[in-house]
């Protein structure tokens, strides 16, 4: 039984139709990667997963359990977790206070008030920090990041809920080649325990780092497989060769 | 939490710290927030200080014009809890000020009933559960509720229930429930003076530091989220409606506290305690005195009330136009109200990590 | 019949007051995300400039064409010195807002020693068609608001004008760097609300007379009007207001008046809870 | 120099709480003047019981809680040995707690309201309904009609008046067609015109107050009321609210007040007065009944007249000798008060406004009753 | 003959936080400039103090022979830069077609928005969708478009194609180096190969100072760069 199973998915905005029976299937310590043009419904498929759009028609499924009707809370809950396109972290907190702030999200509502889990997540927090780099910003509030390293924080962010599967949405726009390549291996230890759906336009890295891929093409899918299946298909070439 | 302070140092390998944009940025906020540490506590302290020695200095009227001072300090506590921290802009707060007054009002007027022990816990209840109604409405729900919304819902419940108290009878209509009879405490009776003021103080000191409890504990983390960007912090599993529901009941339940003892202390209670003109005010006290500071919030209350007495009496006809001058001046040149003369913003806005920021920084400064 | 036809003009043209009042205060809500609680005391100036025309033995019309004028100039200035430093916050835009409307409230109470005065209006009495009387100032509202709807209208919406304001207020500093010089957009959406609330204030005051609450009074109507209709474009609030004057005069008809006025809100908070983007989704003009 | 300025005893302190800031700012500073114009001529004649008079006012800003701390202010700071004031009931409401029963003082309200106020050492020294209604309501059936509407605004005193005015109105003859409430800013009176207009009501007796009351008679007007005939009725209407409407909107609207600014054609003891006060206060606000102006003045002479029988200030002996208080002069006439009941027999006055003024119709034939307590 | 826009010992930062130090820049009349580094190095920094969002501490900005360090954006704008930001860089609630019209404000040529829909055809088909729904990559190309409108004579552009498909990725690239050849072109691009392609020149930036600079093909040899780009 697969992690997530998201089937006929369709998403309709007013007169344009996203997403058109898309489906997605992740297995356990898999990193799937997704990939395809622009305004092929990428980020709409993720959303619909991670539960910020409702879809209109079709189910996801997660852990054994049907979750098309979950609230995002819930889906988080159940151990889903997202970074979204465009950057959103907390503005006016410290970087120190986003990750404590996701860190400590599953903690009751008596531990919070009585805070009883700081001590045990503050090792936490300074090892994401400094496995991201941004240890010495720590107590800069998030708007004082440049674009990039705000990017780092939303990952960091993402880990820091430990999913079970990490949803992230074009995670290293504005990275680098090295920066690129940094991340790739800051991802690699969570395969551990952890499943990955990674939206990128750069072939390399996704190449690099997933299992298997799905790509989308005008909200449907048209292909998807391991990633030597996909380099051979012929479809996968044709849209790669046509201008969009 | 000296422990975790062990732990920084081995979790911050040398090489990786100082990394970059150490030596090119001289990261003002955080040395700011480390003196503001300390300006905190100095201010309340000076603050709890005045109070209590406030009574011997002052003439006996002006005991009780400072006994209604510190019950609408008590109120600005609760809405600096709401929007302050959580971000819910309640425009509406008399509601449950003005509710609980009138609670034990009738409580006292009806059924006798005048025992301390039994009127503010009323009281407090009677604010804590027309919030939770009218918060249970105005921020539970598929939408998000956005803070304009909010702030006219809570306005409209507000203007409604000053609608409702002077179209009814049994309150009293426009004409209010006047000649409440004292607070008692067996055959004692509060009647204004000192002994009603230290009261009002203690109550005041004892729910200003379980606030501070509160907004200074992870619970707290969680309100600044809330209040930075609801849906995101919904992703990471917080229910944030739930969050912001309980906070807000909490305030109106500070309110309810804060609105039972006016009663008591003025003696009656009148369609406008429930209504827009004082909801206006106590949104006035916080954003005067800082919003988020719970402190600013007191000394905003003082502020504005002491001002208002002294031009009442020395700017007879003209008074209100020179309040709103004073009013338009401090929110154009500060914005962030009175106390950010003497904390710094990141103070204000509160964060978290304890000891651990003074490593940090020692870290920083250790780098080449 | 006839009385149809009396209660529904009387119901209009109350309708049609309430559009002419939240006029401004939309654009300034909407165009700029600012809720100005000073509006209100701009819809007062409005009426005090016609009222000091016909206490002058000027023209009352004369009044009435020079307030909004004066009332745009000064929002223009207050644009400027105060609102300008608010854009960034909101909340301190409500209460730098409140405090401006205060001094203003207070100063026209001095200047009219908080009396109810009375202007005539240029066009009194009542236009009879057989028994049935219609006010003829009421229906000469009704006119204007039609008129002035229609050409704030075109103006965002057909106008370069419109194209720049909309853009700066979305996003001012990507308008600067779109070339939009965007104090100036500012100011003069600030002045063109305040002039809309000083055309408002100078049309009714014959209808309501002249005393400093006048403006307050329509203040949280307005609001909720906005909201009702939809923040972030023109059509809404008007559209809103439409609704909520509308409704507030036409409930007293079936119910007791009392009981209206409370409905007429908690209908709206509903309302607004259940469809929080308001009658118009906020797109467009 | 004064004439006491040798005497030994420290002044008599008059305090005086009133609107001077807020929506009835108006009456409120009409009332201080004539507070000012009354001590200054006591203290021109040699002060109370030779001690001279200093009186202190205080704002109640329309605002029920600044109101509280500004009169304790008079209570607490000032000792004052009296405290006049407070326009509406619910400003008597808040403040008579800190006066009478916490303040241990006496309190004057001079404001013409809905009655039933029995507080001890509270005096009221302006018109009830009885003194407003009983003579006034069978003057409007034989000059206006026998069907009445009622519209008024949602408070108490037109809830009250209204229970009197139904009684007064029905025991003549009458017929009430309509009692209706509305909110205090209610400004749109369409359904309201529409209903009286088709029920051919004779007279409107209205409660409704600023800022609806002049959309309202506009409207009506509008409507053709008066063109048909038709008759306004306003027991607050005095020269003040003469100006919310045109002249020609109002043409025959009957009051019944117990002073109007035409009486001082006829009576010299009004036309010195309104002299003396115009002299003093020539600015906008007016000395008028309907402000509490008159009851003002009423009071606090009213007030000397018990301390002169009195003989002290203490509150006993001067609320014991203000029982029975007469004067035998006064605004509209002479006024004594009703042994054992707090309030004040006064003579009452009806008039209609012709073109923007009043002119006297008809008048008590003696002190009415005020018929309270 | 002095440089178009020409940067002599800026200082700039944030608050009490400098970020940039001592930067010197000259961009010829046309050509396409790359301006390098790894995140948070001050690029867009850079950026924001050429177009003046953010005043300079210290230093000056000549641009046409002119010292605009004090001048407004919305001036230094009309007097002929365009500017692509790298956030925010469309106006959320407007339709893509107001968008492109607030684009063509100050523009002279008629058929300039058909041309846009041209160059990204994707545009044409969501007109009338505010911009904030539209997907990442559509809202970059339509940030260019809007950028290209106004005829500028320095374009300005923070990374580009930040989450643009490869495919359309080349179709700007050419644009780009044909626009180069007629105007002054900054590119700021994490996309080595597309931004040496496009300029003739690089600067690389390393914690706000330049700590590279030569021409195109000079700089990808260096052997110093890649250090440079790596966190
Ligand atoms: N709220 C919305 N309303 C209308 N259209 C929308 C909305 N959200 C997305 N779309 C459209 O749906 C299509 C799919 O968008 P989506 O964001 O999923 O694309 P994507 O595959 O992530 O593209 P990119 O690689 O550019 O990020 C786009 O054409 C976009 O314009
Ligand atoms: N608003 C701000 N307030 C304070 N510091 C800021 C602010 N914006 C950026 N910084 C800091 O200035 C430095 C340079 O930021 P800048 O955005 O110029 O980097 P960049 O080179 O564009 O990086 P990226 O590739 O990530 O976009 C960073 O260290 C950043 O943290
Ligand atoms: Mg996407
Ligand atoms: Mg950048």
């Amino acid at each position: 039984m697969p992690l997530l199973e998201a089937t006929g998915v369709k998403k309709i905005f007013g007169k344009l139709t996203a997403l058109d029976g898309a489906a997605l299937t992740v297995g356990e310590n898999e990193f799937h990667g997704l990939i395809g043009p622009n305004g092929s419904g990428k980020s709409t498929l993720m959303k619909c997963i991670a539960g910020a759009e409702v879809p209109t028609q079709g189910k996801v499924s997660f852990v054994n359990a049907d979750i098309t009707a979950f609230t995002p809370t819930e889906r988080a809950r159940a151990g889903m977790s997202l970074k979204f396109q465009i950057t959103s972290v907390l503005p006016t907190l410290t970087l120190y206070d986003n990750i404590l702030l996701a860190l400590q999200a599953q903690s009751s509502l008596f531990d919070l008030v009585f805070s009883r889990t700081r001590g045990l997540l503050h090792d936490q927090v300074m090892t994401m920090l400094t496995q991201f780099r941004l240890a010495n910003r720590a107590f800069d509030a998030a708007a004082a990041l440049s674009h990039g390293q705000q990017q780092w924080l939303e990952i960091a962010m993402a880990l820091a809920c430990k999913p079970k599967l990490l949803l992230l949405d074009e995670p290293t726009g504005g990275m680098s080649l090295e920066e690129r390549r940094v991340t790739g291996e800051l991802l690699q230890p969570i395969k551990k325990h952890c499943s990955l759906v990674i939206v990128e336009h750069d072939l390399d890295f996704i190449r690099d780092i997933c299992d298997r891929l799905t790509v989308l093409d005008q909200g449907k899918v048209l292909a998807s497989g391991t990633v030597s299946e996909i380099q051979a298909n012929k479809a996968v070439q044709e849209i790669y060769l046509r201008r969009a | 939490m000296p422990k975790a302070i062990g732990a920084v140092k081995q979790a911050v390998p040398a090489e990786i710290s100082g990394e970059q944009n150490v030596a090119m940025v001289e990261h003002g906020s955080a040395g700011q927030a480390g003196s503001a540490r300390k300006i905190l506590p100095i201010v309340e302290g000076v603050v709890l200080v005045a109070a209590l020695l406030a009574p011997l200095v002052l003439q006996d009227y002006l005991t009780v014009f400072a006994t209604r001072v510190i019950i609408l300090a008590l109120f600005a506590l609760s809405f600096d809890l709401v929007w302050g921290y959580a971000g819910i802009m309640s425009f509406g707060q008399a509601l449950f000020f003005g509710s609980a007054g009138y609670g034990v009002a009738l409580l006292a007027r009806d059924l006798d009933i005048t025992n301390i022990f039994l009127v503010l816990p009323a009281g407090t209840m009677i604010g804590l559960t027309f919030a939770l109604l009218l918060g249970g409405f105005l921020l539970l729900g598929r939408h998000p509720s956005s803070v304009i919304f909010v702030s006219l819902g809570t306005l409209t419940g507000s203007y409604a229930a000053d609608r409702l108290a002077r179209g009814w009878y049994y309150l009293g209509g426009q004409n209010g429930i006047p000649s409440i009879s004292s607070m008692t405490l067996g055959s004692y009776e509060f009647s204004e003076g000192p002994p009603f003021y230290y009261l009002v103080l203690g109550l005041l000191v004892v729910v200003y530091l379980l606030c501070r409890f509160l907004v200074r504990s992870q619970f707290g983390l969680a309100l600044a989220g809330l209040r930075e960007n609801e849906q995101r912090i919904a992703f990471f599993g917080y229910k944030a409606q739930h969050l912001k529901a309980i906070i807000f009941a909490i305030g109106g339940a500070v309110a309810g506290l804060a609105g039972s003892l006016y009663a008591f202390h003025e003696g009656f209670v009148w369609p406008n305690m429930v209504g827009v003109v004082v909801s206006t005010q106590v949104v006035l006290y916080v954003l005067f005195g800082g919003s988020g500071t719970l402190i600013g919030a007191v000394i905003g209350a003082v502020i504005v009330e002491g001002v208002s007495f002294w031009l009442s009496d020395n700017y007879r006809e003209v008074w209100p136009i020179i309040l709103g001058v004073l009013l338009l001046l401090v929110i154009l040149f500060r914005p962030l109200g009175l106390i950010s003369f003497v904390l710094g913003e990141r103070e204000r806005v509160g964060s978290f990590g304890g000891k651990s920021r003074k490593t940090a920084k020692e870290k920083r400064d250790a780098a080449p | 019949m006839a009385n149809a036809f009396v209660a529904a003009f009387e119901i209009l043209s109350f309708g049609a007051i309430i559009v002419l009042i939240v006029l401004g205060l939309g654009i300034i809500a909407s165009m700029m995300g600012i809720f100005n609680f000073a509006q209100g005391e701009f819809v007062l100036l409005g009426a005090y400039i016609t009222y000091l025309a016909y206490a002058k033995g000027l023209p009352i019309w004369a009044g009435m064409v020079a307030a909004p004028f004066i009332v745009g100039a000064l929002g223009f200035v207050l644009e400027a010195l105060i609102i300008r430093r608010f854009y960034a916050a909101p909340i301190v835009a409500m209460l730098g807002t409140y405090a401006l409307g205060l001094i203003i409230r207070e100063s026209v109470r001095g200047l009219i020693g908080g009396f109810y005065l009375t202007v005539p209006e240029p066009i009194g009495g009542s236009i009879d068609i057989g028994a049935m009387h219609i006010s003829a100032w009421r229906f000469t509202i009704i006119i204007i608001t039609a008129l002035v709807m229609g050409g704030c209208y075109l103006l965002l919406a057909r106008t370069s004008f419109g194209l720049r304001v909309r853009a700066t207020l979305e996003n001012p500093s990507l308008a600067r760097a779109s070339g939009i010089s965007t104090p100036l957009i500012y100011g003069a959406t600030f002045a063109f609300g305040a002039a809309l609330a000083g055309l408002a204030g100078a049309l009714i005051v014959p209808v309501f007379s002249l005393f400093a609450d006048l403006g307050l009074r329509f203040l949280i109507q307005g609001f909720v009007a906005v909201m009702v209709g939809g923040v972030g474009s023109f059509i809404g609030p008007v559209a809103g207001a439409g609704v909520i004057g509308t409704l507030s005069a036409a409930l007293p008809w079936v119910m007791a008046p009392v009981v209206a006025d409370v409905l007429v809100f908690v209908l709206a908070i509903v309302f607004i809870k259940f469809r929080p983007q308001g009658l118009i989704a906020g797109k467009g003009v | 120099p004064a004439p006491w300025a040798n005497a030994a005893e420290a002044p008599i302190k008059v305090g005086i709480a009133t609107d001077l800031t807020g929506p009835i700012a108006y009456a409120g500073n009409a009332d201080a003047n004539v507070a000012k114009m009354v001590i200054k001529e006591i203290n021109a004649g040699g002060g109370l019981l030779g001690r001279p008079l200093e009186l202190f006012i205080e704002d109640t800003a329309s605002n029920e809680s600044v109101a509280v701390g500004n009169v304790r202010k008079l209570i607490q700071r000032d000792k004052v040995d009296m405290v006049l004031g407070g326009i509406t009931s619910s400003m008597r409401n808040a403040i008579k707690d800190p006066i009478v029963a916490r303040g241990k003082t006496l309190y004057i309200y001079p404001q013409l309201y809905e009655g039933k106020e029995c507080t001890p050492y509270l005096f009221c020294t302006g018109p009830t309904p009885a003194q407003q209604c009983d003579e006034f309501i069978p003057w409007l059936i034989k000059n206006g009609g026998k069907k009445f509407a009622l519209p008024s605004a949602n408070y108490v005193w037109p809830h009250t008046l209204n229970v009197y005015a139904r009684k007064v109105i029905e025991a003549n003859g009458g017929e009430v067609v309509f009692e209706e409430y509305y909110p205090l800013d209610q400004v749109d009176f369409s359904s309201t015109v529409n209903r009286i207009i088709s029920n051919k009501v004779d007279v409107v007796f209205n409660t409704v107050i600023p800022p609806g009351v002049g959309p309202f008679f506009k409207q009506l007007y509008e409507a053709g009321f008066l063109k048909n005939g038709g008759r306004l009725a306003c027991v607050y209407y005095d020269e003040n609210t003469l100006n919310i409407n045109q002249a020609a909107e109002i043409e025959g609207l009957a009051s019944c007040l117990d002073y109007f600014k035409v009486l001082t054609k006829e009576n010299p003891f009004d036309a010195k007065i309104q002299a003396a006060y115009e002299k003093d206060f020539p600015g906008n606000f007016l000395f008028a009944a309907g402000s509490a102006a008159t009851g003002t003045y009423r009071g606090l002479k009213l007030w000397e007249a018990a301390v002169k029988e009195a003989g002290k200030v203490d509150r006993d002996s001067v609320a014991a000798a203000l029982d029975h208080a007469k004067i035998a002069e006064g605004p509209g006439g002479p006024a004594e008060m009703v042994p054992g009941k707090r309030h004040c027999k006064m003579k009452m006055y009806t008039a209609v406004a012709k073109g923007g003024n009043y002119e006297i119709v008809g008048r008590s034939d003696g002190l009415v009753d005020p018929k309270e307590c | 003959m002095p440089e178009f826009l020409d940067i002599k010992h800026l200082d700039a930062g944030y608050g009490r936080s400098q970020v940039l130090f001592d930067v010197n820049l000259g961009i010829p009349w046309r050509g396409g400039v790359a301006v390098l580094g790894r995140n948070g190095a001050g690029k867009t920094t850079l950026m924001k103090t050429i177009v003046g969002e953010l005043p300079p501490w210290k230093g000056e900005v000549a641009f046409d022979g002119r010292d605009v360090s004090r001048r407004a954006t919305q001036e230094r704008v009309r007097a002929g830069i365009g500017y692509v930001p790298q956030e925010h860089s469309v106006f959320a609630r407007l339709s893509v077609r107001d968008n492109l019209a607030v684009g063509s404000l100050a523009s002279r040529k008629a058929d300039a928005v058909e041309h846009v829909l041209t160059i990204f055809p994707k545009l044409g088909q969501r007109l009338d969708q505010p911009a904030g729904t539209l997907s990442g990559g559509e809202r970059k190309m339509l940030a260019i478009g809007r950028a290209m409108l106004g005829d500028p004579k320095l374009l300005l552009l923070d990374e580009p194609t930040e989450g643009v498909w490869i495919g359309v990725i080349e179709e700007i690239t050419e644009r780009l180096i044909e626009l180069a050849k007629t105007i002054a072109v900054i590119i700021v691009e994490q996309h080595l190969d597309l931004a040496l392609r496009v300029a003739d020149y690089a600067y690389v930036l390393d914690r706000g100072r330049v700590a590279l600079q030569g021409e195109a093909g000079e700089v990808r040899g260096n052997p110093e760069l890649l250090r440079y780009l790596a966190p």
